[in-house]
């Protein structure tokens, strides 16, 4: 935490960023302190409220401050105001977060269940998941991908901080099903090898 | 790499699952609701051989399967289509495992059972996932963005363009447009019908000759000075309709050889 | 400005403070924060903020955190569209220009089309129109002239600095339009008739 005190672009990018009811990127901040260079004050700031009960957080390229999360417990009391998602919703949001942008088929793919028109409905409307497109292929299947609301929700800097995502992509668990079988398999046609583990997996 | 020896957990125990209430009651209390489809109650079956899901034993599993299927229908469950279907293809899968190989079966029963297992492997990887997310540090339940932000408002203001010359062009076009507008309407030489009638009638006499239209006209000749074509036109207009209006009181009979031919007139015969 | 870490309870009152929907008496924070004695962590934090882009104030025994009253511009910025002047209101200030103090009505009157609201509004927004009474005719109807502004702009030293109908006529500008463009082409086998119009307006 820096002692010092703070020049006239940190107070105001401070400022501005207290004020604001949504996080903001350096570009937005940038445009509204009439074109100031705002990424070293964005930086003091950040080691200036590091460590107290606020913070300022860098969330999918926005910014914000928001109360330290160890404090949680003093505050969360009376407070409810986080959606409660379902199953569904909550595996299809973490289906979409880790393989963006996937299509509804390819949640159903990895659920092995058909996913409810609403399901999705609620991941759009709270604003975590938008669409992305469409897959150029038959039937042009529209396609999701989480926004920059869900990281700041989940408390992300990028994508490559969703838990485990580093592991999971290493073991191959985010790869298709045919494609992590033909990996297992030697990409070959043939009947995977009789090996005697095999075997005893199967027995 | 271990043998499978996972324990398999008796299935009356109570487990942590949805499959039974906790503290259950053993007597078959199944919630089949609770799973979301087949894929589901597998993966949750599998995970009480707390083992690798790509070590697990299919045979196991797909007994365990079996068994939960049939107590629902014993128990004459409601059981979704989709359970049923996995139910009958697992049992095909176990029958494939247990009979003697057939070399020429693609896919073999083997890499059919470690796609179920690859399928299970990605399901639990991804519920798993979705569990770290939820438990992460939430905005707005762990941690909480300013209660009361004053919001940043940019206001645009207009700055109006206007010059001088604009201004006077408008006023200028205000008073033109509004100015009294007067139509004049030129007068102009014509052949009034009733002047065309009586001519056409005098001419006309008692010809028995085929005549053209036009030979009834005023001609320069005449020294009517027929020099404008507006007024000859407007001549042979009023000319054509008293020719009409003659034919119709019976005074004269009209013929055209061909379409756009000259028009020919002559007496009417008593 | 304190440079050292805050402590627990000073992270706590902070965290609840920039929280708070709104601004919180010392009891509220204490009985929040289960009964701490927050007077010095309060006294800690304000001196902390002080000279900061942000200040813990107290206002009527209440505490809040607020944007540093010499940035309070940085909350409401104003940004200027230049725009064009529609043609309505252009007629209309030319109108008013001409014939001071007019009130709507006359306006209409002599544009013979009705005039928007709207269109006086953006003439008052712009400074370049006031109202200037009242006509003392039933309905009392709002009148208006030009300001002192309108004149810097167009750069008038009066009124009377407008060209005369005289002029107008003599620049071209009281053409019909479509007379004028016959002209241009060399269409037109009639002048232009030169009836007589008033030209007292600049009284």
């Amino acid at each position: 935490m820096s002692g010092a005190p703070p020049d006239a672009l940190e107070r105001a990018v401070e400022a501005a960023l207290f004020a604001a009811d949504e996080p903001m990127t350096a570009e937005d901040l940038s445009r509204h302190l009439g074109g100031a260079a705002v990424r070293p004050a964005l930086a003091a700031l950040a080691e200036h409220y590091a460590g107290r009960g606020v913070e300022l957080v860098e969330r999918g390229g926005r910014w914000l401050f928001q109360t330290a999360p160890d404090l949680a417990h003093l505050l969360r009391r009376d407070r409810e105001d986080v959606r409660r998602l379902s199953r569904a919703a909550t595996e299809a949001l973490a289906i979409v977060a880790y393989h963006e942008p996937v299509s509804r088929a390819e949640i159903e793919a990895i659920r092995g269940v058909q996913t409810a028109k609403g399901t999705l409905d609620v991941l759009l409307e709270a604003g975590w998941i938008r669409v992305a497109g469409r897959r150029e292929v038959p039937g042009r299947p529209t396609i999701y991908a989480t926004t920059p609301a869900f990281l700041t929700h989940f408390g992300l800097q990028t994508r490559r901080d969703l838990p485990g995502i580093d592991e999971l992509r290493a073991a191959g668990l985010l790869d298709p099903v045919d494609a992590a079988f033909a990996a297992l398999t030697g990409g070959s046609d043939e009947p995977p090898d009789a090996s005697p583990q095999k075997d005893d997996e199967l027995s | 790499m271990t043998e499978t020896a996972a324990t398999l957990p008796a299935l009356d125990e109570s487990w942590d699952g949805l499959a039974t209430r906790p503290g259950g009651d053993e007597a078959l209390y199944l919630e089949l609701d609770g799973w979301e489809g087949p894929l589901d109650l597998l993966l949750d079956l599998a995970r009480r051989q707390k083992v690798d899901l790509l070590q697990l034993s299919i045979l196991d599993l797909v007994d365990q399967y079996l068994v939960y299927i049939n107590r629902a229908e014993a128990l004459r469950l409601e059981l979704a289509a989709d359970y049923l279907v996995m139910a009958a293809w697992l049992a095909y899968l176990k029958s494939l495992l247990l009979l003697p190989r057939d070399p020429e079966m693609q896919p073999s029963p083997e890499e059919l059972a470690l796609k179920l297992q690859l399928r299970l492997q990605r399901l639990a990887a991804m519920r798993e996932a979705a569990g770290r997310l939820m438990a992460r540090d939430r905005l707005g339940r762990d941690v909480f963005a300013r209660g009361a932000p004053e919001g940043l408002r940019v206001d645009r203001k207009a700055l109006w363009q206007c010059d001088l010359f604009a201004l006077m062009q408008a006023y200028g076009q205000v008073r033109a447009r509004t100015r009294p507008v007067v139509h004049m309407v030129r007068e102009r030489p014509v052949v009034t019908l009733e002047a065309a009638l009586a001519r056409v009638a005098a001419m006309l006499g008692t010809a028995i000759e085929w005549t053209d239209l036009r030979a009834f006209l005023p001609r320069a000749a005449e020294g009517e000075v027929p020099v404008d074509p507006r007024l000859r036109r407007s001549a042979l207009a009023s000319g054509f309709v008293a020719a009409l209006e003659l034919a119709k009181q019976g005074r004269a009979e009209l013929m055209q050889r061909e379409v756009f031919g000259p028009l020919l007139l002559r007496a009417a015969r008593g």
